[in-house]
């Protein structure tokens, strides 16, 4: 796949735990690289944000972007780990990509996860909500 | 070696319920791992290992195969829950309340035990003192009941073959 | 003010989901709008994580009515993706064949629906018209009109048999023949064609910022199908195009859906002759998922659905995400309604298809110079068309 | 009351209430006031204002967001007033009675006279709940 | 004679005939209607259960409304409606009239028109004040041509302004219907009882799918009830006043029942024929519509008949 190994060959240096499986491609990066790494490929190599994931594992949140390379059904999935649940901080890769606003309001509103930049950070689901709701709506605290 | 240590007589015996029981895994909070363990325990030290083995005959999914180990494993894509080879089993070896329809898996909690070797998982903070701990153990010792099972399992308890010498 | 309260959001008559938009207006052109979602969030993704694989197929068709086929279809190709699953051929041809079905009776819907919001009613009786026997022949099929649970990881629950095939042959041939009217009206009706042509434009440039999918942007000239891209299922055993128009406008757009009911026709047409020879099992009996992440996308009739589906090994998912086409097509009001006029911009929010009943039919305007007011949307879309109904056929 | 419940099971005026449903059930909804079902044959019609409702059909199972909706919109009605619930999820939850987001009695926000059970229910089950209804009425 | 007069009113051709005839033709209308559209439509007797059971509902008056007006507003316009259909019924069964009553039944058709208005604009809900401002633009736009079409009749029968005399001129020498002048004046009058009815291509105000019901929206139980006679009754008093102005009214002997019957039937269903073929206009393109041409053409109308066409 030469996309593949042209992205790896420009942002090698920036991913980790580089998983690769048919048509998909999980690594992780780091907040700092995150902009560079969804710059290069939503602007360069024109994929498409398809969503992000946000889920809770035993280390703390983890954000899974979903980028499409739709030419050729290539899925590259940037991976961010943060450590700290109480108060989780990510920068916002909206000035990049426009469609992420909604997809990280979500990600505010279930998993209070907030995003630096982000140009109105307030809830999806449950703005104006008539009753009182704890939010944000999934965060567990593990051994409670 | 670090490995997770179960003592199934004095689990069973505790008056807490075995459901109180949590794990480091939230989102298998209801059906914690020990379950997986336990049912990893039945089939490996229980079970007679019947040549033609009524649960597996009894068990209408096929969910139920024996393994090269010839330890009898369950599927649980196939499992359907209900509860056939409980009443198939002669020697009533398989509980109730350990095939779940539901599965969680254990893990060991190894992810956290390479990040912090001390790490004291969940379920060894919350169940009843000295039933499931995260210790030390080199070797099997069968005349304390100590068995290993795979890599990270000891379950302590008394093993049938053992009992009867054929180990 | 009492306005903001009244219950035209959740509770129409003509059967609404919830929905709340909010246009900011300058005299006749809309400068802003702003949308409230929420009313609908049941939480599916943690219900699904409590669930055993196979239920979670049949919980995420209960998303929604209108895609009920592609979200479990999108489901199962994330729980096949984490270990590669195969699937036999007989399944693959039963699962493109519901699936086009489902396009076709989606679609049918909404050209309806867009004909009933510019004043088009005949548009609407003859599109629900025809949309029933789609969903006879889903009866046939699954012994449901609507939730037809055919999914499964690793194949189908239902066969088709060859007596059902016959049947859905002397269906297929009477809704092909009225399909074929049905886009020759679409595309050549004058009055249609200038009530919709230039309305509501989402360049392409929007389409690719907003990472719009489906027909929406395929209308915008973003050559993207997922059914192409990435084929599952029988997609790469059969023929059809991707039907990819310039313009963007809402008129462009229900050109491509027309189409691609024509398209879907064909589709089927090509499965049931496959059914008739391609014989085998159904499904590949799955014993387990081993531990993994998968990620799967089908093309429904609004755009893709994403599923991705995170497994540890058990017999249940740890995390199970669901990205519905809509949720990434409607934020693209914002660049598709800036500087419309009033009249227009309905039919531009219906244009997306946000699942038939998103879209509210009477918005709060707010206009900047005078202050709140209500104006009736469905209305002023309506007397559009009339204005050129009136100018086309000279009063 | 026996002469006045006659007239009132001839002539329900239906309005559609949708909390948090999947779309399937209101579909269904819509069908029966087409061609082929026809209800008005029996004297029922779909009203725009829940002022003219003698029916509530409720769809969905409710959450948190739009229930305190629904429960104003039974205020909003005319008594007397009767609620069918449509579809599994207003009687059971269907599958989505673990989530965090729903609201754990229906019945709380409001009163429910029937239920019409089924996901969706087939149009001829509605038809049938209807007949159920006149016959309660008229006694 | 306070008796006769009582019964007039009440029974005969006043409350209870118009209402009754007025939900059998309503029916009619939706039957038709249904027909239309390929469906079965309601059972004969629909339109009385609705309006019975309307009866027994419960009334809720919003907190915003103005109580009095609220309630007042559809009993007013019952009464008037009743008042009107007196007034014409007589002339029709009777042949009995007194001076100006074709005056008084022009004033009282606008006055029910305020009664909507006042009605509409007293919920203090926003989408029955605009059902309110629309009726309210149509009145100014069909009254001119209303008023125009009444002076037609007038003059044809020599200047008589009383019903029984409009009549009494046309069993003598034939129905205005049969002159230019007549028949110009009765199409522009169907055309104007559809707008004051509010039916299609009219129901501006009522616009059900847009504004819920416009005017009504907050009405429940009886009033709405009497809103709903009111409108049926309607579908008796227009028909009959334009068979009593143009197409001689009604004579009862013989074959005359069955033509009377006729005439009236068959109004109706050009009104509901047309209601049906048409789609919703623009209020706009209504008051466009009645001020440059139907107020003209039966300014024409006028002319002729003042020339004796
Ligand atoms: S060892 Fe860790 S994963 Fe296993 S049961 Fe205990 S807490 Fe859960
Ligand atoms: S409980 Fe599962 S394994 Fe046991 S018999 Fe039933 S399906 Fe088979
Ligand atoms: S519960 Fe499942 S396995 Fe049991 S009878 Fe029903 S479908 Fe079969
Ligand atoms: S559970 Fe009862 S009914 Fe079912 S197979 Fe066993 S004995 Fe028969
Ligand atoms: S029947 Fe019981 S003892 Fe025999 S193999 Fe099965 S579980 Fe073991
Ligand atoms: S896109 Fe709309 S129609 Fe499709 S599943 Fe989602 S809500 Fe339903
Ligand atoms: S079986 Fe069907 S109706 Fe019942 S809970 Fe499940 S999805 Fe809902
Ligand atoms: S009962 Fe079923 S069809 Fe009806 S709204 Fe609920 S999930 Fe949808």
């Amino acid at each position: 796949m030469a996309e593949i190994e042209q992205f790896l060959k420009d942002m090698g240096g920036k991913i980790t735990n580089k998983i690769e499986k048919k048509k998909r491609l999980y690594f992780n990066v780091t907040n700092d690289d995150l902009q560079d790494i969804a710059d290069y490929l939503f602007n360069k190599m024109g994929c498409r944000l398809s969503t992000a994931t946000a889920m809770e594992m035993y280390h703390g949140l983890e954000i899974l972007y979903h980028f499409s390379l739709d030419k050729t059904g290539q899925y590259f999935c940037p991976r961010i780990v943060i450590k700290d649940k109480k108060n989780p901080k990510v920068n916002s890769i909206t000035s990049i990509v426009e469609g992420a606003v909604w997809i990280e309001r979500e990600m505010f509103d279930l998993w209070g996860i907030e995003f630096i930049g982000h140009p109105r950070m307030e809830e999806l689901l449950t703005l104006h909500h008539p009753g009182t709701v704890k939010k944000p709506l999934r965060f567990r605290e593990v051994g409670a | 070696m670090k490995r997770l240590f179960i003592d199934i007589p004095a689990l069973m015996d505790s008056k807490s319920s075995i459901e109180d029981i949590q794990c480091e895994y939230f989102y298998h909070r209801k059906n914690p791992g020990q379950f997986s363990l336990l049912e990893i325990a039945e089939f490996a030290i229980y079970c007679r290992q019947c040549k033609d083995a009524f649960c597996v005959t009894a068990c209408p999914k096929e969910a139920l195969e024996r393994q090269e180990d010839r330890l009898i494993k369950r599927f649980n894509m196939r499992c359907v829950g209900c509860k056939s080879c409980i009443l198939a089993c002669p020697f009533g070896t398989i509980f109730p309340e350990v095939i779940n329809y539901i599965t969680a898996k254990c893990d060991y909690c190894l992810n956290q035990l390479s990040e912090n070797p001390d790490f004291e998982p969940l379920c060894s903070k919350t169940a009843p003192p000295g039933t499931i701990t995260m210790k030390e153990i080199s070797a099997e010792d069968p005349d304390n009941h100590i068995f290993l099972y795979g890599d990270h399992l000891a379950i302590k308890s008394h093993h049938w073959r053992h009992k009867e010498d054929k180990v | 003010m009492k306005a903001n309260k009244i219950p035209i959001g959740p509770f129409h008559p003509l059967l609404e989901e919830a929905e709340y938009f909010e246009l900011t207006v300058d005299g006749e052109t809309v400068v802003d709008i702003d949308m409230e979602i929420g009313w609908m969030h049941r939480g599916h993704e943690y219900i699904s994580e409590m669930k055993t694989f196979t239920q979670s197929i049949y919980l995420v068709e209960r998303i929604c009515g209108i895609c009920s086929t592609s979200h479990p279809l999108a489901c199962v190709h994330a729980i096949e993706d984490i270990d590669n699953i195969e699937i036999p051929l007989r399944a693959r041809y039963i699962r493109t064949l519901v699936g086009e079905l489902e396009r076709i009776h989606s679609h049918l819907l909404w050209i309806g629906l867009a004909g009933h919001f510019i004043g088009y009613d005949t548009l609407w009786m003859w599109a629900w018209k025809y949309r029933e026997p789609v969903l006879e022949m889903f009866e046939i099929i699954s012994g449901n009109r609507n939730h037809y649970g055919m999914m499964r990881v690793g194949g189908v629950a239902k066969d088709v048999d060859p007596e059902k095939i016959t049947e859905l042959y002397k269906h297929l041939d009477m809704i092909d023949k009225k399909m074929v009217m049905v886009a020759k009206v679409v595309r050549d009706d004058p009055v249609l064609k200038s009530r919709l042509k230039g309305v509501g434009v989402l360049t392409h440039e929007a389409a690719v910022a907003y990472c719009a999918v489906g027909p929406t942007s395929r209308a915008s000239g973003v050559p993207w199908d997922v059914r192409r891209d990435e084929p599952t299922d029988a997609y790469d055993l059969v023929d059809f195009e991707v039907i990819v128009l310039p313009n963007g406008d809402v008129y462009d757009k229900a050109v491509v859906r027309v189409l691609e009911i024509i398209e879907s026709g064909k589709i089927i047409r090509q499965c049931l002759e496959k059914l008739k020879t391609v014989q085998g099992p159904i499904i590949n009996n799955v014993k387990e998922i081993s531990p993994g992440e998968g990620i799967g996308r089908y093309e429904a009739p609004r755009g893709e659905v994403f599923h991705y589906i995170r497994s540890d090994g058990t017999n249940r998912p740890i995390r199970h995400k669901v990205r519905a086409p809509s949720y990434v097509n409607i934020p693209t009001f914002t660049a598709s309604c800036k500087g419309i006029p009033i009249a227009d911009a309905l039919i531009t929010l219906a244009s997306v298809d946000p699942c038939y009943c998103c879209t509210e039919r009477s918005i709060k305007i707010i206009d900047q110079k005078h202050g709140h007011q209500q104006i009736d949307l469905l209305k002023s879309s309506r007397e559009k068309t009339e204005r050129i109904r009136r100018e086309i056929h000279g009063n | 009351m026996g002469w006045y419940n006659k007239r009132l099971a001839k002539s329900l005026w239906v309005f559609h209430v949708s909390g948090s449903p999947c779309n399937n059930c209101d579909i269904e909804i819509l069908d029966l006031l087409t061609p082929r079902y026809d209800i008005e044959r029996l004297g029922i019609k779909l009203v725009g204002s829940v002022r003219h409702a003698d029916v509530l059909l409720v769809t969905g199972v409710f959450n948190k967001k739009i229930a305190p909706k629904i429960k104003k919109i039974y205020e909003q009605a005319p008594k007397p007033i009767f609620v069918v619930a449509i579809g599994t999820c207003v009687s059971g939850g269907c599958c989505f009675k673990d989530s965090y987001n729903m609201v754990e009695k229906r019945e709380e926000f409001i009163p429910i006279d029937m239920y019409v059970p089924g996901c969706p229910p087939k149009p001829e089950a509605m038809i049938e709940a209807v007949a159920k209804l006149v016959g309660v009425l008229n006694g | 004679m306070i008796a006769w007069i009582l019964f007039h009113l009440f029974v005969f051709p006043g409350m209870l005939f118009t209402g009754i005839l007025g939900l059998l033709i309503g029916w009619f209308d939706r039957k038709l209607s249904a027909r239309f559209q390929f469906r079965k439509g309601p059972p004969l007797f629909q339109n009385f259960n609705d309006f019975f059971k309307l009866l027994g509902k419960e009334t809720i008056i919003v907190k915003e409304a103005v109580k009095s007006v609220f309630i007042i507003a559809p009993l007013a316009a019952f009464a008037v409606l009743t008042l009107i259909s007196t007034i014409i019924g007589l002339a029709l069964f009777y042949q009995r009239g007194f001076g100006g009553d074709i005056i008084v039944v022009m004033y009282l058709t606008m006055t029910f028109s305020v009664m909507v208005i006042l009605g509409g604009s007293a919920t203090g809900n926003v989408f029955s004040s605009i059902g309110a401002g629309r009726e309210m633009k149509l009145l100014l736009a069909d009254e001119l041509a209303f008023i125009i079409i009444l002076l037609v009749p007038i003059i044809k029968s020599g200047y008589q302004i009383r019903f029984d005399q409009i009549i009494a001129v046309q069993q003598a020498s034939g129905p205005f219907i049969g002159s230019a002048s007549g028949i110009i004046a009765f199409i522009i009058g169907m055309l104007c009882i559809q707008a004051k009815m509010t039916l299609a291509p009219f129901h501006i105000p009522e616009a059900e799918t847009e504004i819920v019901e416009g005017p009504f929206m907050e009405y429940s139980g009886p009033l709405l009830a009497f809103w709903k006679l009111n409108h049926y009754m309607m579908y008796v008093i227009f028909p009959f006043l334009l068979i009593l102005l143009f197409w001689g009214g009604f004579q009862f002997q013989g074959i005359g029942i069955l033509w009377a019957v006729l005439k009236y039937v068959l109004i109706v269903t050009v009104m509901i024929i047309i209601k049906n073929t048409n789609p919703r206009i623009r209020i706009d393109t209504a008051l466009n519509f009645f001020w440059r041409y139907a107020s003209p053409v039966a300014f024409i109308g006028v002319i002729l008949a003042v020339l004796g066409v």
